[in-house]
């Protein structure tokens, strides 16, 4: 049989840099495997298309992955691709707020990605750590690209955002940073990683085994290289190089060891049941992809 | 006996140029210059309101710079592309509306069973927002283009059927006794009276199809990231972060590419109904 | 031989009737539905059951309607009406124009038919940082969407009157004014009807999409919520409770749409 | 042979609006029968309901031996309301050639057929205008070309000329009588002119106003071949013209 | 006094379609004109240039000395296709009351010219019907109980009788000479009918085949005050009777 072909639904971000590093250098092809990535712009519909059987695999952040696989919906983790560093994502207030903190946003409303995002969890954490409720912030959720446009206008008194929006943000519009959400209780979270269906899961092991072994070469070259991650970016991604240049940069994961990962997840799985993203707790440990 | 109509009290002008009186060389440049200068004054109402500055240019460009952006685009050949894209979908799904609607209303419109029975499904079934189905079909289909003409064709195909049954409703009960007491077939008198009848107001429907799918179609390639079209192109720009030029430019090109469309269903209007404003509707 | 039209009149075979043909095919439609979505099993395809289970739970329950009904929809249904209602009211007053007097035809066509094909997503932006944060943005966006079907109709619904109406008009020396509210829009009156039919869906449509691009309370947001934390079920229940409130919204529509035009001949 | 048979036939648009009773009467084959009665008095009514365009009451109409239901075969119409009968969509000559299609004749026959009806009712060279280019004589008159391009055994006619001028209604009047012996037609034929009723019909039936019922019946003695000059002055024509006359006094 | 004066009077619908040429004749104050012609010869054209609906092509209109522009005061228009010109929306009662609301006259007063002239037509007891629920005949009323409520200086009537059965139509013919006389009104009546047309006219214009123009004009000698039979009978009637119909038979 020739190489088998993988596709694979990925947003145009910095956590998938390893997968189209291991694409150009050919980590892929030497596990017999052909990777078809096909890059999606904030659509949020990637899980379905995983589920529905219209792309092998896909990228989705944690909070999102584990609440599909918390309602039951059959997806598997392959692979964790990175954990949040300083300025990965960051509370932004305009130019003329006079918030300093997150507890002067008090009664106001936050513009976060999606309903499903870490931030959430960060945000009311760090409420929580102050003693405040956890509703003393609302949250809109906003897509990336419309967070100046809804901070401009006076719709949400601040955003939650990450790169590029976050530089452009700041040095455009002088937005101000008072948050950073890798602090706290959750500091260095996983950001996110791939996912298949059960049923794919089941039948492809062997890819999956290579297709994992492939990504962790590239995560160990890419943080072993962090000039070429910023070349990269540009290429799959609508960022541009000048803006790729300041784009905070993740510390990639060298490991795919359940036993390692398993508490990465589970500390949000856990976060989630607390701030309110999950009604019942979640147990993780159905997951992850059993090796062959 | 029904004259044409040149003034009324109410009415300035011919009321319809139609077939018969081709509107002049002059006429048409009349025409023009005065949809230009509507056209301008929109332009400058934007214009103004943006040099004001009190929202940040770079969020919201003055129209001169999206203009100058638009012609840019215009010659890009990139940009051509992603248009074809979009038109195709937009076409095939209003294609696939009509195919239904006009048979469907037709239906609802003569057989008040068929109305019963229909009206609420159909009713239930349009207030579902396209955007709140896309997740389930990109389950189904995927997020390919008959992801999109699926979606066009559902938005499409409610004012093509209303249109059409009303259209229908709306036939002269003395035509359709004609018909019957000439036992002209079911069939042959939807074909020859009934829709040819109803034809004004199934074209006003397409057209209303038309820029509805269009919009529509360009959202769903905003909403599913799709991998091609308008809206793929005005959200790759977005997520390039700060383009509003570009964003908008393409937006104002969508809204030329819907007039351009309209422009043509309605001279295809024109020339198919000669005879509306004539008679009995 | 009997392509003749729905008879509005008559009472064909009676009450019993009616109500079979009403419910007949909701029934089977909904029956065939849940014998689908049993054997297909899908995760994303819960059948009808569920689905009515759910509504009731999430809507339904307590007295009549829950807290939680008048927290989701009632805003929603308020900014869509109101935004139906100022389309449509802007509609019928510029396509009257449009249909009455070419010359504002000629000047009004181009940018009309340029805006109404704008993309509505990508056009928020710029309702948002024109009108601001707030109702006022979203009520807007709505009323923006729904003028077109009316304006066009009306339109062509003006367009259409048989001439000898307004002949007769002009004959007997009705001003201006009267041929309008007598002659020109009773007889257009059916148009204007099925455009602004259409856009009472339309208005839905147009309200979950402002709420669905930003909002923090109404059906738009709840729906993205459910889709983006795959809660399959309650995505399926607000698609439902949207269907069913379009289906009301409807019955009340038409039935004030057949007590206007009741003197008819059928 | 009976062609058309009505019995008891009885009409009402709703509660409290009668508009036929009780009304019987014959058609034999190939006969002429003109209808003649006060305005609103049910003639159209009587005419729809034989055509099976409007169904009855009570009682029942049998065209050659069988009971209408919808339209019967080989039966065409001339309505009354002329203006919306003709389909503002189809040129002249498309609306004569519309009902032919229907009957799967050859392109060339419909053809030959729509020019010699047209040119019949005087309106030759006009197949490409729009009916509303017509004067409301002109539109009555391809009205008639359609029905009579048609060849129907039975033919029923509302009132056919009263939009049409003295002149070409006396040719219209001959032309009647002229496909009616030719092709052994039956027709039924509607009118309010009494002359006009007298001069076509083999019988005639005078209706009663409101509720329509009949109110007398009788057989016109007249030559089969008629001639407006001389048939109009024949002792019978004149006598028997003020008989109907009377009746229709008495009628309304 | 010449209430109506058309000179020159020309109309083409569009190149080659003429449908007037060159028509000139006046209708003096309180005078009651016939124009008869053969069906399609510009009777209803010519009509609609007078009151205005038109436009000439060449030539002018004046009614009571000022040219038609738009419709003049004080004129009405009974239509000849009645069908569409009733609104299909308004019950009898409001369709013939409508006009009457711009003349601002008060309810009472309008009541009692609705009752007088739908009485005056048959139709006492129609107001609450819809016109399509009304027979040919009976629209046709309606639509001259209208003109007649409305009391015009100057009314045009084309072929207002055209649906109506013998007996009404006598009585409608006495009504129209009747409202004639009393109110002085000036009446432009066209007709096909030439008994009709001699009958009513003070004055008559036959016109000629298309494009129309005047053929002949007579005046009807005849006492201002007519009954059906007497007058019918009067050789006077019987001799300007064949001399019009020699025209018509010239005309066409
Ligand atoms: N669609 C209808 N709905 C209600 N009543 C109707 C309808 N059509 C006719 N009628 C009534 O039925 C009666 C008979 O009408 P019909 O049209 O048969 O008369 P007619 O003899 O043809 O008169 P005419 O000579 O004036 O045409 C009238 O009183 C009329 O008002
Ligand atoms: N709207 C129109 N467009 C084009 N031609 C028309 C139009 N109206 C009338 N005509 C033509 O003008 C001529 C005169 O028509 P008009 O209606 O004035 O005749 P008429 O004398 O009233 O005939 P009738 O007695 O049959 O009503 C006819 O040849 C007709 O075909
Ligand atoms: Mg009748
Ligand atoms: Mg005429």
């Amino acid at each position: 049989a020739g190489p088998i072909s993988i596709t694979i639904s990925n947003p145009a971000n910095v956590s998938n840099v390893p997968l189209h590093l291991a694409m150009d250098k050919g980590f892929f092809a030497a596990e017999g495997l052909t990777v078809k990535a096909d890059v999606d712009l904030g659509s949020g519909s990637t899980v379905e298309a995983v589920v529905g059987g219209q792309v092998d695999m896909a990228w989705a952040n944690v909070v999102s992955g584990l609440s599909a696989y918390s309602k039951g919906l059959g997806v598997k983790l392959v692979a964790l691709t990175d954990t949040a560093v300083t300025g990965s994502q960051q509370v932004l207030v305009g130019k003329g707020s006079r918030a300093r903190t997150l507890a002067d946003l008090k009664g106001q409303k936050l513009a976060v990605l999606s309903p499903s995002t870490i931030c959430i969890l960060n945000v009311r954490s760090a409420l929580k750590a102050q003693g405040l409720p956890a509703d003393t912030i609302a949250f809109t959720p906003v897509a990336p690209p419309e967070h100046a446009n809804v901070l401009e206008s006076g719709e949400v008194a601040a955003t939650c955002t990450s790169d590029p929006f976050r530089t452009l943000m700041i040095d455009q519009l002088g937005a101000r940073s008072v948050f950073d959400t890798s602090s706290g209780e959750l500091e260095g979270y996983a950001v996110g990683g791939y996912l298949v269906s059960d049923k794919y899961a089941a039948a492809n092991g062997r890819a999956l085994a290579g297709f994992q072994r492939a990504l962790l070469k590239a995560t160990a070259y890419a943080n072993a290289h962090p000039d070429e991650v910023k070349a990269a970016l540009p290429k799959f991604t609508t960022i541009e190089a000048a803006v790729a240049n300041k784009v905070i940069v993740n510390k990639y994961l060298e490991t795919a060891d359940v036993a390692t990962l398993r508490p990465q997840v589970q500390r949000i799985a856990d976060a989630m049941r607390t701030y309110g993203l999950a009604e019942n707790p979640i147990d993780v440990s159905g997951y992850f992809l059993t090796s062959p | 006996m029904n004259a044409p109509v040149t003034t009324t009290g109410v009415r300035a002008e011919p009321r319809r140029p139609g077939v018969r009186r081709r509107t002049s060389p002059r006429g048409a440049l009349a025409a023009f210059l005065r949809g230009t200068a509507g056209a301008a004054l929109l332009t400058l109402a934007f214009e103004v309101f943006a040099r004001l500055e009190l929202v940040d240019p770079r969020l919201l460009p003055p129209a001169g710079v999206i203009l100058g952006e638009a012609l840019r685009l215009l010659v890009d050949p990139a940009f051509l592309v992603e248009v074809w894209a979009t038109l195709v979908a937009v076409l095939g799904g209003v294609a696939l509306a009509a195919a239904i609607a006009v048979p469907l209303g037709v239906l609802i419109g003569s057989y008040r069973l068929a109305a019963l029975g229909l009206t609420p499904i159909i009713d239930s079934l349009r207030s579902v927002p396209g955007i709140a189905i896309i997740p389930l079909l990109v389950l189904v289909m995927g997020q390919g283009v008959s992801m999109k003409v699926t979606i066009v064709a559902f938005v499409a195909v409610w004012p093509l059927l209303f249109n059409t049954v009303y259209g229908v409703r709306g036939v002269d009960p003395v035509a359709m006794e004609t018909a019957r007491a000439f036992r002209v077939p079911v069939h042959r008198t939807w074909w020859r009276v009934v829709l040819p009848s109803a034809l004004p107001l199934v074209l006003t429907g397409l057209r209303l199809a038309l820029a509805t799918g269009l919009t529509v179609g360009i959202a769903a390639e905003i909403a599913v990231g799709t991998r091609d079209g308008v809206g793929y192109f005005i959200l790759r720009a977005s997520y390039a972060g700060f383009h509003a030029d570009t964003v908008f430019a393409a937006v104002t090109l969508a809204g030329v590419l819907g007039y351009l469309m309209n422009g043509i269903t309605v001279a295809l209007t024109n020339r198919l109904v000669v005879w509306d404003g004539k008679g009995p509707s | 031989m009997s392509a003749a039209h729905a008879p509005a009149g008559r009472r064909a075979g009676g009450l019993a009737q009616g109500l079979l043909a009403r419910l007949g095919p909701v029934v089977l439609a909904v029956l065939l539905w849940q014998w689908a979505a049993l054997a297909a099993g899908s995760p994303f395809f819960p059948p009808p059951g569920r689905i009515a289970g759910r509504v009731a739970e999430l809507w339904f329950s307590e007295p009549l309607l829950t807290e939680r009904f008048w927290q989701d929809a009632g805003p929603s249904v308020l900014r869509a009406l109101t935004g139906w209602l100022a389309g449509a009211a802007l509609g019928v007053v510029v396509g009257l124009a449009a249909g009455l007097w070419k010359a504002a035809a000629g000047y009004v066509d181009p940018p009309v038919n340029f805006l109404r094909s704008l993309p509505k997503p990508a056009i928020v932006p710029v309702f948002l940082l024109v009108f601001g944060s707030g109702d006022l943005m979203r009520i807007g966006l709505i009323t923006f969407g729904c003028v077109w079907p009316v304006l066009l109709n009306t339109m062509q619904g003006v367009r259409s009157v048989d001439p000898m109406y307004l002949e007769t008009a002009r004959a007997f020396h009705i001003p201006p004014r009267t041929q309008l509210l007598r002659v020109v829009i009773p007889a257009a009156l059916p148009k204007i009807f099925a455009g602004m039919r259409v856009t009472l869906s339309l208005s839905l449509i147009l309200m979950v999409l402002s709420e669905w691009l930003l909002a923090d309370h109404g059906l738009g947001h709840f729906l993205i919520t459910a889709q983006r934390t795959f809660e399959i079920l309650d995505v399926w229940a607000a698609i439902v409770l949207l269907g069913l409130l379009g289906y009301l919204l409807n019955v009340l529509f038409l039935a004030a749409e057949r007590r206007v035009l009741r003197s008819r001949p059928s | 042979m009976t062609a058309l048979q009505v019995s008891n036939l009885s009409k009402s648009y709703g509660e409290g609006n009668p508009a036929l009773h009780n009304l019987s009467f014959e058609v034999r084959e190939g006969e002429l029968l003109s209808i003649v009665g006060p305005s609103g008095c049910g003639k159209t009514t009587l005419l729809k309901c034989v055509a099976g365009l409007v169904p009855a009451t009570r009682g029942e109409v049998r065209v050659h031996g069988e009971e209408v239901s919808g339209v019967p075969e080989g039966l065409a119409v001339v309505f009354q309301d002329y203006g919306r009968s003709l389909f503002p969509w189809m040129k002249v000559g498309q609306n004569v050639e519309f009902p032919l299609e229907t009957l799967r004749l050859p392109k060339a026959e419909r053809q030959e057929r729509v020019e010699r009806s047209l040119a019949a009712v005087g309106l030759e060279g006009k197949h490409e205008r729009y009916p509303w280019q017509l004067s409301g004589g002109m539109q009555q008159r391809v009205a008639i070309a359609r029905a009579l391009a048609y060849r129907p055994k039975v033919l029923l006619m509302d009132e056919p000329f009263a939009s049409v001028d003295a002149q070409t209604r006396s040719g219209l009047e001959d032309l009647t009588r002229r496909v009616h012996l030719e092709f052994g037609m039956t027709i039924l034929f509607v009118t309010h002119d009494i002359d006009e009723s007298v001069y076509l019909a083999d019988r005639l039936v005078v209706l009663r106003r409101s509720p329509g019922s009949v109110l007398a019946e009788l057989v016109i003695e007249l030559p089969r071949v008629r001639d407006q000059i001389v048939t109009k002055s024949l002792p019978a024509f004149v006598r028997q013209r003020s008989v109907v006359a009377q009746h229709i006094k008495d009628a309304s």
